[in-house]
């Protein structure tokens, strides 16, 4: 495999990295998540976290933003751990993760990105209000700001996600599978969106999905299966014949192994009781 | 202060109290708290009895007090082990607590009349009469100054911190990424939950407190789709109640706790009959419209494709709806200038080809 | 034994069964309070029974209480079938309006001139330890059925319990079957509201079923476990009245439900917390042990192999791990004699050194195997294994190695020591 | 749904008389008392002088009371409020005392002296049923009197016939309680209810009191206290227990039951009042009436 393609290399630029991990490990009760991780993931850049189903990807992203807690390991931001640089971070979490009957407005919700930047007890005002329209504009939401969200289509509440990322001003996204389930007209505009944040110098940090756009849509890669497989631009290390070795064969083995473990478990996935 | 305005502003501020932090509960799937933390008290005033061993307000509001957060703590902790749900975690802490409370009372006050309707729970008819005396002047009903001063604290809590309520209820994950602890503003509500909910019990009792927490939240949720107005309305309906429970009672001579609870359900049921938006009637109505226009375009689709006009009887074989149903559909039709009659049948018209197009339903064949 | 003991028993254990069985199905169906809703708002049904018939007949009160109890129940599933109201909101409401209405009509009784009207709310704190042969008669000719029918049913309950959605696309009768089991739920809640009372009541479907959820993924377990757990609770709670003096039947067997559900939230093998701290603090230990085996074994590949001392330092350069952690490590390593310190610094024993091969070997063969069969969807290895040990487990690796052709080089071009290296 | 539940409600306003009743204010003193013991004390004295109105109606126990709308206009205009007091109206005793600094509120209990007065093993707090003890409740007499006279001067004189003619009833009722009593054989002087308020009966005339559950509504009964009340029934061979009008009959039933597992039968003698009167209109709706009834229910079920 390219050296280069390799795990902790750093960005050929030199340029300080916009993420480091170093030693990442994080477990699910005693299921390993992400086992002894270390990255740099370069500034300005796309980068895809590609890997199968329970690799840890949005593990990944919220080790990073501290709601997982960490075994082992640390994650930096520009140089310095995350919650001295929450300025610096927007995030927009999966789609399913909030309760969309929340009696809220989409401007609403977008203005809930900059309550950061307010801190404790301020109110956000008109300023805020007109920052937040401006964000909906570019993502084409202009004129479903006062729409009850839960009255808006699923690639209507992505952009609505979108926006309040663009809200937070960040120079570093986090985003957890944004273009999963949404229509054509949406993934347009995600990805014009993606691609004006790079041209600004800003970091996209997302969980994707769907391979056949990895080459298109970002420019580096990071392929994690619990542990890091490679990481590096998406034109050395997201190589056909990576691919190829990536898709090659299927697993026997330790899926049958771990089968013998895990039978009868029909509620394995729903969080409690 | 008559006896009247009295019980209308004690029942007005702790309806607007339990409206403000109920819309919060109702928002976070723990309406039930209020009903838990009223039984889960007794050990708390047991313990101040055993401890003081008298039945003094004070010591009882404090035992109860002291029982009410760790009623909150305990359903907290319960549901962050993500071993139960929230539900299942409210279920399993207030039966706990409230049997240790009989256990004790049982066995360490058998023969004192020690029981939550005796010496907690408040009654608001008589709270004209239980003045506050400072220094030998009297300042008016003692529950008037707790549940205004409750009122006061709500009001600056939800203000001050209602972008951090907001967040931490819509969405914790942003929250905490923004550096809004949720764990903190979850102890910060939750804390004002069990001092309100304590301190109105001491005032107007258990029943008032338990549905205003849940009954004009819910009903404000079905009005409207913004929280703020949701606040708003919720603690609108609560005074509402509040006002036609103390009318209710007066006119039948019954308890006005107990009338204002009712009254406070009865305008929830109108909400869920008559809400504009989310009411039963106008989703049937929106239902029937639907099915209506269905209906019609799919006897227009019929017309188009047979070109000829058709007879009625035709159209009521080709459908099989019932004749007053055809009927319902063909007048809707022809008010509106789609179809109209032709040598004893029924054709499109133009109107009719056009609102097919604008349906997006120009190329739709209609198949049998 | 006496009568009293023996009916305690008898009836306590039966209804801790039915309610186990019935509470497994509240439980997973995020309705365990509907309990507590139906039996404050069978009040103005007690109420109303006494003001219809004129007298305390328990029969009519009960009856009384059963029919408000079944208008609540029906009520909570129109409100959340057909609004946004959600079912927490949805018993609340149920719960404080109809108590609400029974206060009312229960003080206008008390205006009216019949007399003997006081103690109906009563009824609803019944006491356990007054359970007399009628109350189990009745029980038993409700409960018996009652858990036949959850027996006979137990496919259909449990699809409607796990994803109501796909219950109806195969066909079921969702709202029958919906109804049928509040129904059962609520009866089994009015008949132990004058025997034993709403908080009992609660607890009794609440905590078995949640006390199984912990041992248990398998909702065919599940069910007969929280009725052993009810019915043993029932059990052991009347045996603590009788042995104990001044202790109250009722609240006894519910602290003995609880403390039967906070054992098995501590306990239970794999749900259990004190497991789960263990587990961490050792899978945390484990993990820091090998990456430092790993990192002597290392620095002895770039001096050219064998075991070179190295300065704590540089170790902790190497990592950069809190000092502390690296401390505890080392003394876990040492202690088992893997670790040597000397003047120089750390050194791989030789029987360390074995050790550290054996880890290097099945972290380069597992880096090795991820990055050939970067599987996408479909490959479910990681998150159905259950733990380290499980996923490089000796077998394991030995089956990987042969799947993977025995290759000598990791990804990175790193050698893969062979099997039982020093 | 809500329909089922409203007509009912409705049919039940026209049914029931007495609602919102409001009686002219005919110039006379408004009495208000909180038990309907105290009403019939108070009634009895003020005769025709002043109204007298009971919050608690017939069949209320005080300590099951809930306050009704119309409390607070009875409240509001009353001249002159009696009570109970040592914490028998629960949480209501603290703001009637609060109510005493303003207008007259006497609470009769509160003018007996405390020697009088059953203290509680191990508690600072007394026994409230203190009518149960009818030498006692005589004593209450002369409180209610010079309440009366304080508030209407005028009636003073009439009140004081009153009073005196109600003291006499009391203690020939007294006296012929204790006769009847004593008809009893001493060994079956047991007196076993469902819950503990016949103290100051039982101390007056001669009786031990057992109940199943104590003194408050929250506390339940044990399967040990069950089996101690029992060997005692059948120990002693008790002829029979009582059940209560305000406490639901299925704990004394399970009593018997389990008497009868052991061999002994016990009959449930009947209904005592415990702390409320009968209705209105019937003997048991005044308070010799009542006195009588459960005397009488004793006397005949044990002898």
């Amino acid at each position: 495999m390219n050296p280069d393609a390799t795990a902790g290399a750093l960005p050929a630029d030199g340029a300080e990295p916009a993420v480091e991990i170093h030693d990442l490990t994080v477990t699910y009760r005693t299921k390993p998540v992400l086992w002894d991780l270390d990255a740099s993931l370069p500034a300005g850049h796309l980068v895809a976290i590609v890997g199968p189903n329970g690799a840890g990807k949005s593990t990944l992203l919220k080790a990073a933003l501290g709601l997982v807690p960490r075994n082992t390991g640390w994650v930096k931001i520009f140089g310095r751990p995350y919650e001295k640089q929450r300025r610096l971070v927007g995030y927009v979490p999966q789609r399913e993760s909030v309760d969309w009957d929340f009696p809220t407005s989409a401007l609403d919700v977008v203005t809930m990105g900059l309550y950061g930047g307010l801190g404790w007890l301020r109110r956000p005002g008109r300023r805020e209000r007109a920052t937040a329209a401006a964000c909906l504009e570019k993502v084409g939401m202009a004129d479903f700001a006062g729409r009850q969200i839960s009255q808006l289509s699923g690639g209507q509440q992505q952009r609505v996600f979108l926006a309040r990322a663009l809200a937070q001003d960040a120079r570093l996204y986090f985003m957890d599978e944004p273009f999963a389930g949404v229509d054509a007209t949406t993934e347009r505009a995600i990805l014009e969106l993606l691609q004006t944040l790079r041209a600004e110098g800003r970091t996209v940090v997302a969980v994707h999905h769907d391979l056949q756009t990895v080459a298109g849509y970002f420019d580096h890669v990071v392929l994690l299966n619990m542990r890091l497989v490679a990481a590096g631009p998406v034109a050395t290390t997201f190589t056909d014949e990576n691919l190829q070795r990536t898709y090659g064969g299927r697993l026997t083995v330790l899926s049958q192994a771990a089968e013998a473990l895990t039978r009868q478990k029909p509620f394995a996935r729903d969080r409690a009781s | 202060m008559s006896p009247a305005v009295a019980i209308l502003l004690v029942g007005g501020a702790v309806a607007a109290s339990c409206a403000l932090l109920g819309t919060f509960l109702v928002l976070r799937r723990l309406a039930l708290l209020g009903d838990a933390i009223s039984h889960s008290v007794l050990p708390g005033i047991a313990i101040a009895f055993l401890l003081t061993g008298t039945r003094n307000t004070l010591p009882m509001l404090a035992g109860a007090g002291a029982l009410g957060v760790l009623t909150v703590f305990l359903v907290e902790a319960l549901g962050r082990s993500r071993r139960v749900r929230e539900d299942a975690s409210i279920g399993l802490v207030f039966p706990a607590l409230f049997s240790i409370g009989v256990i004790l009372v049982s066995r360490f006050a058998y023969h004192v009349d020690l029981d939550l309707d005796c010496v907690l729970y408040g009654e608001i008819a008589y709270a004209p009469w239980d003045l506050l005396t400072l220094g030998g002047r009297e300042l008016g009903p003692r529950a008037l100054w707790v549940s205004g001063g409750i009122l006061l604290a709500n009001l600056v809590l939800v203000i001050a911190l209602y972008k951090e309520l907001k967040l931490g209820t819509f969405d914790p994950g942003l929250a905490a990424a923004l550096g809004f602890s949720p764990v903190l503003v979850h102890y910060v509500l939750m804390s004002a939950v069990s001092v309100t909910v304590v301190g109105s019990f001491e005032s107007v009792g258990a029943i008032l407190v338990v549905a205003m927490l849940v009954v004009p939240p819910a009903a404000a949720s079905l009005l409207t789709e913004r929280l703020s107005r949701m606040l708003v309305l919720a603690v609108l309906l609560g005074l509402a109640s509040t006002a036609g429970g103390y009318g209710v009672a007066r006119l039948l001579d019954c308890s006005i706790a107990g009338a204002m609870a009712a009254v406070a359900g009865l305008l929830f049921l109108i909400a869920f009959l008559f809400s504009p938006s989310q009411g039963l009637v106008a989703r049937l109505l929106r239902r029937r419209r639907l099915r209506a226009r269905l209906a019609g375009q799919l006897l227009m689709l019929h017309l188009r494709e047979s070109g000829a006009p058709r007879p009625r009887a035709d159209l009521e074989r080709r459908f099989g709806w019932d004749p007053a149903t055809l009927d319902r559909v063909l007048r809707r039709l022809r008010a509106e200038g789609l179809v109209a009659a032709e040598n004893g049948g029924l054709r499109l018209t133009a109107g009719g080809g056009l609102a097919l197009r604008e349906a997006g339903l120009d190329q739709v064949a209609h198949r049998d | 034994m006496s009568l009293a003991l023996r009916n305690v028993l008898l009836g306590a254990s039966l209804l801790g069964m039915l309610g186990g069985v019935l509470g497994s199905f509240a439980l997973l169906r995020r309705q365990s309070l509907l309990s507590d809703s139906v039996a404050h708002a069978s009040l103005p049904g007690v109420v109303l029974a006494f003001v219809l018939t004129g007298s305390k007949d328990p029969l009519a009160l009960l009856l009384g209480a059963l029919a408000a109890g079944v208008a609540g129940a029906l009520f909570i599933l129109l409100v959340t079938r057909q609004s946004r109201i959600r079912e927490d909101s949805a018993f609340g409401i149920v719960l404080s309006v109809f108590f609400g209405v029974g206060i009312v009509l229960l003080t206008w009784v008390q205006r009216s001139p019949g007399g003997n009207q006081t103690g109906l709310d009563r009824f609803l704190f019944g006491q356990a330890a007054t359970l007399m042969a009628s109350d189990l008669r009745l029980m038993a000719l409700f409960g018996v059925p009652a858990l036949l029918l959850v027996f006979l049913l137990f496919k259909e309950f449990k699809l409607l319990s796990f994803d109501r959605g796909f219950a109806a696309s195969l066909g079921r009768p969702v709202r029958a079957l919906e109804m049928l089991l509040t129904a059962l739920l609520v009866l089994v809640v009015v008949l132990g509201l004058q025997t034993v009372g709403i908080i009992l009541m609660v607890a009794t479907l609440v905590a078995p079923a949640a006390a199984a959820r912990q041992w248990t993924d398998d909702l065919a377990l599940m069910v007969p476990l929280a009725g052993l757990i009810g019915g043993v609770s029932g059990a052991v709670g009347a045996l603590a009245s009788h042995v104990l003096p001044q202790m109250p039947t009722g609240p006894a067997i519910v602290l003995v439900a609880t403390a039967a559900f906070v054992l098995s939230l501590l306990a239970a093998p794999r749900r259990g917390l004190v497991g789960e701290l263990l587990r961490r603090r050792g899978v945390s230990l484990r993990i820091r042990r090998e990456n430092l085996l790993k990192d002597l074994y290392s620095e002895g590949e770039a001096a050219g192999g064998g075991r070179v001392a190295v300065p704590l330092a540089r170790l902790l350069a190497r990592r950069d791990m809190p000092r502390r952690c690296l401390r505890r490590a080392l003394r876990s390593l040492t202690g088992a004699g893997l670790v040597e310190r000397t003047p120089l610094g750390l050194r791989l024993s030789p029987a360390g050194e074995v050790a550290a091969a054996g880890v290097v070997r099945k972290h380069r063969l597992w880096e090795t195997y991820l990055s050939r069969f970067l599987e996408l969807d479909g490959d479910h290895v990681h998150r159905d294994a259950e733990d380290m040990e499980h996923v490089l487990g000796d077998d394991e690796v030995a089956a990987l190695e042969e799947r993977l052709g025995h290759p000598t080089v990791d990804p990175h071009g790193e050698p893969i020591p062979p099997r039982g290296a020093p | 749904m809500r329909r089922t539940i409203l007509v009912p409600l409705i049919a039940l306003a026209l049914a029931v008389p007495g609602c919102g009743e409001r009686q002219a204010d005919d110039g006379r003193p408004l009495v208000v008392t909180t038990t309907g013991m105290i009403g019939w004390l108070a009634g009895e004295i003020a005769g025709d002088n002043a109204r007298v109105v009971s919050l608690m109606g017939p069949g209320v126990d005080p300590h099951l009371y809930k306050a009704s709308g119309g409390d607070v206009r009875r409240f509001d205009e009353a001249d002159l409020i009696l009570y109970n007091g040592l914490h028998l109206e629960g949480k209501m005793v603290g703001i009637l005392e609060k109510m005493s600094r303003r207008r007259p509120v006497v609470a009769l209990a509160d003018s007996l002296p405390a020697d009088l007065l059953r203290a509680l093993p191990g508690e600072a707090v007394y026994d409230p049923h203190i009518w149960f003890d009818v030498s006692l409740w005589a004593r209450t007499v002369p409180v209610v009197e010079r309440a009366l006279a304080a508030v209407d001067p005028t009636g003073a004189g009439a009140y004081r016939e009153a009073a005196a003619r109600v003291t006499d009833e009391l203690v020939s009722l007294d006296g012929w309680v204790a006769a009847r009593i004593a008809a009893i054989p001493e060994r079956q002087r047991v007196l076993v209810t469902a819950h503990d308020a016949f103290g100051y009966f039982g101390e007056r005339y001669g009786l031990a009191v057992e109940g199943l559950q104590g003194v408050s509504t929250v506390t339940e009964a044990g399967l040990q206290d069950m089996d101690r009340l029992v060997d005692l029934i059948a120990g002693r061979g008790i002829k029979a227990i009582f059940v209560e009008s305000s406490v639901p009959r299925r704990a004394i039933e399970s009593v018997q039951a389990a008497c009868a597992d052991r061999g002994h039968a016990v009959a449930i003698g009947g209904e005592l009042f415990s702390d409320a009167m009968g209705a209105a209109g019937t003997p048991e709706g005044a308070y010799p009436g009542m006195v009588r009834h459960n005397v009488n229910t004793i006397v005949e079920a044990l002898r």
